[in-house]
């Protein structure tokens, strides 16, 4: 199998594996708990805690565990808005962000908050100049992408995070896409919110993490025990944990080698998609891109039956784009950077790995090329 | 229930695709694509919003009440694509009595089965034959009206 | 090591683990993706979902997974009182509810609306008659547990359930500690909605179930993708999902003969302990309880000090009450049942489990003389 | 900081308690434990709040403007017992004036370390000391203006 699909999810690394299977095994106690099989868990998880503010350059305290990416988006977006009720009720955010900021956003506007998307240029690169005009003296809360999980469009998140000091408004970003993949340090984002998920850097799924910075105002979203210092309640998912501290350990120190590779590869595939496939375009090839992802529209073809002609010859890619029950909706990323509704259901995105090779992608070109061409002859448009 | 239908062990690919072996073979090879010719062509159905990308035309030919010929095309998801060429094998060689009859149920179950999902797919065929009928019963009139 | 506190955790059940690493090594796939490694994973989960609803005794699509049993408690009472805070503003609950309730109706509070907490009698019962004087037309949830994780003792919630349904009122129990524990159909209970967590049955932490009959009005909490029909957002933990169908499915089978060979060996404790240390209560021993758990006081002497000389001796127990950053609290538990503040910190829990045999128990009776003597030495009081 | 304090590789517990191996050798043997008659008391100190459970009380024997004899009780954690135990052991034999310096950070330093939520126990104990000194004036004091 051939797996271009890594922004949707990645597989387990051996080693974060082990150290779950350890951990599952040894140290099973509730880190709550007041004897010793407690205080050993209590142990672990720190120093899982240490591992993470290591690798990513915050305070360990900075740290607070979630269960989803889509768990952290929601507690620094819910989590700010109740913490600031009373400074203001206006939020700032792009048009192509994850459905996990988007859909909260939505669900905080029902409440009575102000919402404002932001738009993006075709290339999918958010407007910085419209964001700032939007900024009010009511707006509580900024909350901007690190990289596109379907272009993979990198957004200027470091002069966003100067805006946002200058002004005193919390800013959130959303780095799922590239903790680990980037050679970032937190520091260097600028951003008192930062959310990170195990499962896209080859850690475990139902570990994640909230970046707080100290200062962050911040109101849980799960109330209970008084775990994560009264951030998060819920017993930890303490194997969860270690295999997320191992994963991102090993994520970083391999980040800079590794998206030079991806970028090779990468910009190996897509001189050798345009050259063996008429017509298609590269969807924001013009903007920075985190190095492992190319997203690039068929015209005239459905991006469902590419995906179904690629799987029956064992490649696995993906729209990128929602797919709630079964039937992918167009992707609100590609419409925005202006694509027609028939553009954006004839794109593919197609995000490399760790076990990617360059025979894999030239034997994914050659599958692409025989099925486009396939399709284009079924085609009614 | 037919979301869980897949096809186990198939070689070159995955062994839990929602589909059933007669679909994932409509959609490698899909029957009766292309357009007829204008002389050829007695009905044409075009059905489906182009700008959705959930289209779907069909033609036919007609002779002795009979569909002789018929052929698709579908700007369209696997769903679209299989259940459009399955149709075709059902009208095909079909009196216009028994085309008129032909339900999306008979579709389905001709394909084994479809996702839940990608049942209005079917019906998208079924919906353009009947147009194509009805295209022709209109060409007929205006036939016959003109002197 | 004898580990007498599966009321806090369980270790993993052997078949669990191997269930949960075959996952994370074959099913890796996220199961929202269109492609054959995706579909797997959606059918992975789908069985686990027919899996816990058959051992429970409901239907698939009435189980949302969740991270823990906190995120549980929380989605059915502020998933509840969104959905129907048009329709009243009123929610009754217990005085003696874990921390993952009552805090979440102290933020419910804090959001405007009125919270009742009623009152147990001295043997930890809720007070049904008080909980039905409480009712009013402006109720839209009452959330009673159906044992208590301290003291073990069970909640009349059939009745309530009753009660509930001819006035139409949502019925949340939170079922966290009976879940697997006790032999019953989630249909009997009679709730809407039902809380358990995998990490007291044997199963995984970071893995959890709401169930959710049909017809419960609820919002999402954590939103985002259209996960779990929209109930919880957030790229689901298949392994955890696994292990934890795994478990319920076990420790339903299970259930009957070990919660009679349990009851037995708490039985022989309670006696053992009450011959062998003069002046100890035990608390809630004359309501029905859950088989595994016992709840002492041991006047004079601190619960905490106990706990360490047991620990010292490789024995596990602990209070049963929250312990926020190491400091345990006085139970709320035993303080609603009238114990004073001393005698509240002077109690044990004693929770048994699959581990458990006669001579760990026998053992732990000699410890806890021992303990208890010296620290009578020692006492002020 | 303190809390990360262990006694791996102790025989007959676990490796991770947050306790220093002289804080758990001094819950296990506490020194002093008891009370004075009240013949040999020079001084006694009550400190805490019984119904918090949170409570000590500490009698001296003074002579030569030394502490000669000390005892303690406690209804408390592991933390109370242990620093009182120490504290005793600090005391003893001390100069009133040595006495009155001591601080929780002695206590806390010859326990080679405390968690920091229980660094308030170690108080109990200084003040139960202090108080029982000041007792003593006071005693000292009555006596010296009863005829
Ligand atoms: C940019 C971005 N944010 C948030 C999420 C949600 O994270 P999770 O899948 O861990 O819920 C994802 C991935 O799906 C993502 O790509
Ligand atoms: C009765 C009860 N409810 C809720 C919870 C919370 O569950 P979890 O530990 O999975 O967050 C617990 C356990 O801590 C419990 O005993």
């Amino acid at each position: 199998m051939i797996y271009l699909d890594h922004n949707a999810t990645t597989p387990l690394h051996p080693q974060v594996l082990e150290a779950m299977a350890t951990c599952l095994r040894e140290h099973w106690g509730n880190p709550s708990s007041p004897h010793s099989l407690g205080n050993q868990a209590r142990l672990v998880m720190q120093r899982a805690r240490e591992r993470i503010a290591e690798s990513l350059g915050c305070g360990p305290s900075e740290v607070v565990f979630c269960s989803s990416g889509t768990e952290a988006d929601n507690l620094a977006l819910r989590g700010v808005a109740r913490a600031l009720r009373a400074r203001g009720d206006h939020i700032v955010t792009t048009a192509i962000e994850h459905h996990a900021v988007l859909h909260t956003c939505d669900a905080l506007e029902e409440e009575g908050f102000r919402i404002t998307r932001v738009p993006v240029d075709p290339q999918g690169v958010v407007d910085i100049e419209a964001l700032h005009r939007s900024l009010t003296d009511q707006t509580i809360l900024i909350s901007v992408m690190h990289a596109n999980n379907e272009t993979g469009v990198l957004q200027p998140v470091e002069e966003i995070a100067g805006m946002a000091a200058r002004r005193g408004i919390p800013f959130h970003v959303d780095a799922v896409q590239t903790a680990g993949r980037l050679p970032f340090r937190l520091r260097d984002l600028g951003a008192g919110l930062v959310s990170l998920s195990g499962h896209k850097l080859y850690g475990p799924r139902g570990a994640a993490a909230l970046i707080v910075r100290e200062g962050t105002p911040l109101q849980p979203i799960l109330t209970g025990g008084s775990h994560e210092r009264g951030l998060r309640a819920g017993t930890e998912n303490l194997a969860g944990l270690v295999g997320l501290a191992k994963a991102v350990e090993l994520a970083v120190q391999d980040a800079a080698q590794e998206s030079r590779r991806l970028e090779g590869l990468r910009d190996h595939l897509e001189e050798r998609l345009v050259s063996a496939i008429p017509g298609i375009r590269l969807n924001g090839a013009q903007a920075r891109r985190v190095p492992n992802t190319s997203n690039v529209t068929f015209p005239g073809v459905d991006g469902e039956s590419i995906i179904l002609g690629l799987d029956l010859a064992g490649i696995c890619v993906s729209t990128g784009s929602a797919c709630s029950t079964g039937e992918p909706e167009p992707s609100h990323v590609l419409r925005e950077m202006g694509l027609s509704r028939r553009d954006a259901q004839g794109s593919l995105r197609l995000s490399l790995g760790r076990s990617t090779r360059q025979e894999d992608l030239d034997l994914t070109v050659q599958a692409l090329a025989d099925t486009v061409a396939r399709l284009r002859r079924i085609t009614s448009v | 229930m037919e979301r869980e239908t897949k096809t186990e062990g198939e070689p070159g690919h995955g062994p839990a695709l929602p589909y059933t072996k007669a679909l994932l073979e409509h959609f490698v090879n899909p029957r009766n694509v292309g357009e007829l010719s204008e002389e050829e062509t007695d009905g044409f159905g075009l059905v489906g919003d182009p700008g959705c990308g959930d289209q779907m035309k069909l033609w036919i030919s007609v002779s002795d009440e009979r569909i002789q010929k018929i052929a698709f095309k579908s700007f369209g998801c696997p769903g679209a694509i299989a259940t459009s060429s399955a149709l075709t094998t059902l009208a095909e060689g079909r009196t216009l009595g028994e085309a008129r009859r032909i339900t999306d149920d008979d579709v389905i179950q001709l394909l084994g089965g479809i996702p839940e999902h990608k049942r209005h797919c079917s019906l998208l065929g079924v919906r353009a034959l009947q147009a194509a009928l009805e295209d022709r019963e209109k060409r007929l009139q205006q036939k016959a009206t003109r002197p």
